[in-house]
């Protein structure tokens, strides 16, 4: 019986590849694992967006309305929707010129969120990767 | 004996961390550890059985099919073949098709993870 | 030569359009190209903006994707859009340069 | 009206150049251009049939279809596409597979060429 | 009746992506172009290494027998086989350390071939991107 | 932590090698990664190189590939094969990070 934390980490910005995305959805699978594990045993995700991933944060993408895709923004606001936690590194931030109030920060357009999304310094997110059990890095 | 978890997202043809990734897994069963396999994004290009053995592309499909013959558990992301036009029909033998909790779930008991998320 | 090149990529791996003289020269931001248009990294503009003699144009389909608008767009930089782009590679330029 | 050739190697789902592509094209023939595409490495991924429209993915195959049906002529690399295990009849209709001489010899009459030779 | 010059130029180091392979594979491809086109048209081809681009025409490449995969080494050397000039930018081989018997010059364990490869500077490459008719970058 | 770090980009787009600590570093070049161990551009180490306190090794079967072999490398890398590869991952280190 295990709680399985685990810490996906996007280094990279938005719509070159799937792949920021896809870390997105394989956090939320987090909630329906289950079914292929023993009783008691969990996974635990944390989301966290550092160097130009903290790209894939900016609010008002509207990837729908130009290419007919799910914006990563819908996908961040649905990991929150279903309390898998999302970070953003605020030191990239900084460095990249983006305020709080230019990133996704909650669901609100969605029916709300639980929680919403947390500006962490990269000392934060060293200590959560020495902490976790695995690293998936995108 | 250690159990060994590699996730893939690179394409059939181009980065050859595919080629990479089944050698490793290949290396690994060798010294008798158990191996399983996600396969997502372009890596999903595993998916579809039939593919030509020339000199001049990367051809993982023998390798798979051996490791598979040898206990190597593989899926890959099935929403990510679809949307490729791969079907149920086009899967290789032995390879499984799952949404991503699978991987999720292999994570718990898998004694190492090597998740190779770029191209 | 009068040609357009493309950019595509935020962190550049090459170092062609550096290297490059032509007569007559846009720069085209695109996908994550547009990047260059916006940001400013410590506070500077991309050195991509500082190419001597080129006009820039940035694709406007993809600043809205990545949640940027013409309002974020440096000065320099003219928003346009695909039909643009085909008068632009069809009436401005001869050649063009997928970097 | 001028004669414009885009020849794309990127893949269906990743850096959207796909996606820019048949917008372009889209664009140039509303202006009574006339549009040639060469599809090659990972941009093969165009010649199976049957790609699932989820919203999660990009998808190009409808509106490659209308653009086929105004005109377009596009051909994908044969080797390209059987390496990966696309057969001639997973084509969509009105799509060519050819060698990459056929491309060649669209740059001698096209006006431009686009050429997107990255990922 | 025309005879149409093209430029393949190469600015990224081979295996991480397929297409410095197809750059080659695709002006070969100009020796048989002909049955697509009219009487007396022709296409013909130049293949440029710049950039990081000249690590591909690093000698003693062994990609089949380490993965089984035919080496750009091997594609350099068909181009040359059937007179494609290769050129390799001379600065950027300074650049990296990279010394000129080090590159994949000629085709004798081939048969040799008629032509060799051409040590090119930046300028010449600039000299020929003008006066093509066509670019095409990988 | 212990961390096994893979490398398999020579131009690479992400700073998170740098920035990471590990109580014990393992950085194993794979892929076009190997060109760090081999090329020294104007003559000076790849800057991956000089990361304080880790180990680094080389895949030999990604130096052959692209033209290289052991008398290439630099004198910090150790070359490895695929076998000693999974021996570093299960024995020697318990966490991966492909960069």
């Amino acid at each position: 019986m295990a709680a399985v934390r685990l810490l996906f980490i996007v280094q990279r910005p938005p719509y070159k590849s799937e792949n920021p995305r896809l870390a997105l959805t394989h956090a939320l699978a987090s909630q329906t694992a289950e079914i292929y594990m023993d009783d008691g045993d969990s996974v635990v995700p944390t989301v966290v967006f550092v160097g130009d991933g903290v790209l894939n944060a900016v609010k008002s993408q509207q990837a729908m309305k130009t290419y007919g895709v799910t914006s990563t923004e819908s996908h961040i606001k649905g990991c929150l929707m279903t309390d898998v936690p999302i970070w953003v590194c605020k030191e990239d931030m900084e460095r990249l010129g983006l305020k709080e109030d230019q990133i996704v920060s909650d669901a609100e357009d969605m029916g709300g969120a639980e929680i919403s999304t947390k500006f962490v310094s990269f000392a934060d997110i060293q200590k959560e990767m020495e902490s976790v059990k695995h690293l998936l890095f995108f | 004996m250690a159990e060994l978890t590699i996730g893939v997202f690179s394409s059939l043809v181009g980065s050859m961390s595919l080629d990479f990734s089944f050698r490793l897994a290949d290396a690994a069963m060798a010294k008798g550890h158990k191996v399983n396999m996600w396969l997502s994004g372009n890596a999903v290009m595993m998916a579809k059985k039939g593919q030509k053995a020339f000199k001049d592309y990367s051809h993982n499909e023998k390798k798979m099919m051996e490791l598979i013959g040898k206990g190597m558990e593989i899926t890959v992301c099935e929403a990510c073949a679809e949307a490729r036009g791969y079907h149920k029909e086009d899967v290789p033998q032995g390879m499984k098709r799952a949404s991503m909790d699978w991987y999720l779930a292999k994570t718990v008991k898998t004694d190492r993870l090597l998740h190779i998320g770029g191209e | 030569m009068k040609l357009a090149a493309f950019l595509s990529d935020w962190r550049r791996t090459e170092d062609t359009l550096e290297r490059i003289k032509a007569d007559k020269l846009g720069v085209i931001l695109v996908g994550n190209g547009i990047y260059h248009a916006v940001v400013k990294e410590g506070g500077k503009e991309s050195p991509v903006l500082s190419k001597a003699g080129a006009v820039f144009y940035a694709l406007s389909d993809d600043l809205d994707t990545r949640g940027y608008t013409a309002a974020n767009v440096h000065s320099k930089v003219k928003v346009v859009s695909y039909a643009d782009i085909v008068d632009l590679i069809t009436n401005e330029y001869e050649k063009t340069a997928w970097l």
